[in-house]
């Protein structure tokens, strides 16, 4: 028993290897294609993004709203 | 007034009733019935293992909450745990909606899959993309995963069990609790609480060993900045896995095929609905589901045993054996690169995505505040949840 | 135009295509399958069983969405019993996904306890804790349970159906349709119909029985401010009553444990993905099954009996004699406390959270308009929860 | 350094307990346990129908994420198909997962009927109950299903699965599932793939068609605003048509039932929690369970047939004709109406909602820009909903 | 098997046009409902309901936040 | 029947009693630990919290918003 252990060692270390490394190259060719076809701009301005496009999920909208109370407080601030 | 009376007749017809009650049924051997009554209470149907357990339980329940020891599972594993010691009286059995959840989504794993498919979509492999040798680190830290199960053959667990335990190694619950829902069920209470409770442990675990095998200067090294990836890259990289994984190992499909398929609605870009409700409404029932049924595997029976102190102890062996090797290979890699590798990020290798990339980062900056590693530490924390998922299909393949 | 010679071109090809079809047909005994057809509509098929049903279903939504009668529930258990009531006619079953959704889930009671697990994740039991002698009304109130259990048995029910009927007094939806499922599935229909509905009526049956019970004068009594309660023991209480329950009445684990992992959930403060699941997506899809499940027990031939009618009538027996034992207890209570108790509260001990608890507040503003008593009230309304949840616990292990 | 030291042990312990597996495991034919590892790959266990498949699969996910050609669809199928596509080898079947999930919500088709139940949540009947005459382009739009089962019978299906490709002129997702996994289960991976790729590709196949049977003055038509519809007639609605529906064709009470059900809880404005979960949540998880699960039949046994190549021929074909129906049937109402009537409100009767509807808007407004017809279109659009669940319930009550 | 084909369509079309013409008859007695007793003007007031009644879904919390947040924008700029 | 309907009574009455009375006793126990251990004031700061720290469900969500608008008409109207 002892003996599959180390052959499921010998074995796995390797796959588990194998794979990694086979992954890294697609990884590399996955640069490769980004150096050759640079994508196009299509990123939304950051700012923009920031205020009026909101994520769906929970923690996005919390610090949607924490960002629009801070906003809130600093022009009731400047009424004072 | 007449309010008074209403109310009197009540009372009255109450304790006369009350006592009709008793007068009837004493004819009818009330004792026995009493007696019966206590004889189907807990205190006089649990053994000592049951109240162990749910001290156990509670123990799980306060690393949960005091600790935040992983309390996302720690608290539902330690109600489970609790309500799972419950005795079975007669034909009333307090946990069968848990073994019913049990059969469903454990016998025929599809909890940890599910989980998978939101940790999956909730995922960024950028800086594994960005970085793609440090993939290797993901591949050295599961070499604790085969030196545990040799240790767990050593120590008298058969196969099967063997790689249930040392799977614990890759650092990742749903893969722990795949294999072993597969390969050792019985042993499924100690591998999950093992896994869990090390990977809310890894920055009282890792810290020494990496101090060990580093000098300050090399925790200090600066690394370069990341460079961008495409949108297209990042899409492209999970259908990639998942076939790598068909042509390759074809065992370990279920796990990566989950974790691809919820990184691939992440990075699309089209589909929100459906990573939205993967990161939330999905992962969140399934882990509640999750944690009370492994709770049905810490039942007295399965896990006050022996077995179960190895298992924790061959555990700790595992993530400590994992970190090293990962930081060993990250520096051997640091000596052949060109840019400089700061080994912590090795010890990140492990998965526990992603307490061990920030103990990395916290590490690092102990001995260089300006060292800042945690992106970089995130290629090889996200590498070793698809390194150990690979190692848990081999393993599967070969006993399953 | 080449336009309108396609067009055309397209019609007489449609009608030469379907007087083709009623050419060929004829020679195969068209009229047999125009007959087959007809044969096979659910108007040939229905007896006037199933039309009174659907009107029932209708008069439920009609309640849920006009009156606002817990149209949670009545408006999904309205449809059911409409889609329910559809004939099955050779193999084709129109219920067959909802008899599905019922074998997975209340043939093993899934969807009450997990109702149970949002009701808990829903519920603040820091009222109660504030005030824990406030308890002994949810304990009071389950009277009427045995009362009306007691009555049933007089009626002619059985042990088992007894119990699902006297639970209705319990005033709480998953309670009664777990203990029903378990011990008389075939009265589903009604005793959930019976509870929902009398929970919704709450507003109606209570006020003339408390006034009949209490002078003006005791309804105006101002009671105390409640002290605060800290996270710890708001914590600790959850995982204290469930090793009660498993100690003293295994056979309420199920309900109470869920509940009570739930308020776990809540409290912890450090799984707020879990707890937020629990009260929203998790509870909102399982009453959806529920809802439509309960519609299952809802067919003419199960719901159009005489029993029906006898667990109406029990049923606002139950409610009416649980909030008078209330009462009845507060008053006592009042008497011998030192701190001034408002007797009011003693009704809303039969839970049928929040609703009792706003009655309460109700009757006693009418009476003295500074008399705020809707906290106070809420410690029996949610220990009522649990009160009954242990009295189906008991019946469950004596008759299960 | 002491540290040297203890790393350099690590390294060599690391080789030597690699070596020595090796040479304890030549002992036992290593040569045999790595080829019998190989064997277990999937490159030697794969036929070339699976890599097809897998290609297959790809397309998908490219048509899904870069054409966004109903991506919530699309991608799932893609991911399930290249997973199903993965070898079974000895016990381990990595879509074991995925035929769980199958024999859960396909074979008993729960997943369509829960997504139809979201659609109805999703869906606003009042610019139909504006305009009920409209209604009748939502029939006429059926003659696609028929006309290509008779085509489908004549290229050489037997009758039930002619019927589950005739659906595909339905344009309904869950309707078309729903139905092959009744009659022909085989087939749902074409049948279902044709489904949403054509409502895809509405926009391309439906123009050229509207333009070969109307003149550009008739597509310019602009209509008369819709009245307001209110509430009460909208929750009237979803009731009527569910009992219509009993009454009339109890095989589709399922479908029509789940659809009026979710469109109920919408309106109802009083269960707000299940109309959220029902269109969110709940239809979500189901897609991506349906999704992956649709991949399971594009397995290359099922699905690389010749076919498949037939079925999505008809399927095109059963598009075209029910577009064409709907076009006409509109052109005769509009000479036969007082009020004006766009005949390209006609083709939207196919539904594929809203996509049809906004082909057929704007075609219109490439007509004349001040022609606004997509509410009106809307009406058809829903009616065809209704029409072809009504098709699939005859279609089963005749062939199930 | 053509003719079972060609029944189909000639049971199925009646039905499903039966089905609908049925369901075109109800719809105008809803109508009629609807003339004969105009329901009263339950709505709340558009704005007000803008402003103060978000949904519990996502999509409308988005608009929510964005139209907050165009109105943040407007009153920092009358500040200005 | 009825005799067992009456024990049913008289256990099951005593059971709940019981089971709440040791209920109680548990919560004495905890206002007990609360009173001898009060706890450190780790509670954030109410308006902080009613400002910054939206609760991720929607119902919080809501209430958030409802205030934050609410603010918002407050400060337009101190504008104008
Ligand atoms: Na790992
Ligand atoms: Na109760
Ligand atoms: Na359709």
């Amino acid at each position: 028993m002892l003996k599959s252990g180390l052959v499921s060692m010998l074995i796995g270390m390797s796959v588990v290897f194998i794979f990694i490394i086979i992954m890294i190259f697609l990884m590399f060719i996955l640069g490769l294609i980004d150096k050759r076809f640079p994508p196009e701009k299509t990123d939304e301005i950051v700012i923009q993004k920031t205020i009026s496009l909101p994520g769906k999920d929970a923690n996005n909208q919390k610090e949607k709203i924490a960002a629009i109370t801070a906003a809130l407080i600093h022009y009731r601030n400047r009424i004072k | 007034m007449n309010k008074k009376i209403i109310y009197y007749f009540f009372i009255i017809n109450f304790f006369s009733l009350y006592t009709f009650a008793f007068a009837r049924s004493d004819t009818m051997k009330i004792d026995q019935r009493i007696l019966d009554f206590l004889m189907s209470t807990g205190i006089f149907n649990m053994g000592i293992g049951s109240y162990i357990m749910i001290s156990i339980g509670c123990l799980l329940i306060f690393l949960g909450i005091v600790k935040e020891y992983e309390p996302l599972l720690l608290i539902p594993i330690g109600t489970g745990c609790i309500i799972c010691n419950a005795p079975v009286i007669g034909d009333v059995n307090p946990k069968e909606m848990i073994a019913y959840l049990y059969t469903a989504g454990i016998d025929k794993p599809l909890y940890p899959l599910l989980i998978f498919l939101g940790v999956g979509a909730l995922t960024d492999f950028g800086p594994l993309i960005a970085n793609p040798k440090t993939a290797l680190l993901g591949a050295a830290a599961q070499f604790g995963i085969f030196f545990t199960l040799i240790g767990a053959i050593v120590l008298g667990f058969n196969l099967k069990e063997a790689s249930s335990i040392g799977i614990i190694g890759g650092a990742d619950g749903p893969t722990t609790i795949f294999l072993t829902a597969k390969l050792a069920p019985d042993l499924l209470g100690a591998t999950a609480v093992a896994a869990y409770s090390y990977m809310a442990l890894v920055p009282i675990i890792q810290p020494p060993i990496i101090k060990l095998l580093t000098t300050e200067e090399e925790r200090g090294v600066v690394m370069k900045q990341l460079k961008p990836v495409s949108k297209r890259a990042k899409i492209l990289f999970p259908v990639c896995v998942i076939i790598l994984c068909i042509l390759l190992v074809p065992s370990a499909v279920p796990l990566i095929g989950m974790l691809m398929f919820g990184n691939l609605i992440r990075e699309a870009g089209v589909v929100r609905r459906l990573s939205d409700v993967a990161q939330n409404a999905l992962i969140n029932i399934v882990t509640i589901f999750l944690g009370i049924c492994i709770g049905y595997k810490m039942q007295a029976e399965y896990f006050l045993r022996l077995e179960t102190i190895k298992i924790l102890i061959l555990g700790v062996i595992a993530f400590s054996i994992g970190t090293a090797s990962g930081v060993i290979l990250a520096k051997i890699m640091a000596k052949l690169s060109r840019d400089p590798i700061n080994p912590l990020i090795g010890s990140a290798g492990v998965s526990a995505v992603p307490m061990a990339a920030r103990v990395s980062q916290k590490v690092a900056q102990e001995a260089n505040p300006s060292s800042h590693i945690l992106m970089h530490a995130m290629g090889p924390n996200v590498s070793g949840v698809i390194g150990s998922a690979v190692a848990a299909g081999v393993l599967l393949s070969l006993f399953g």
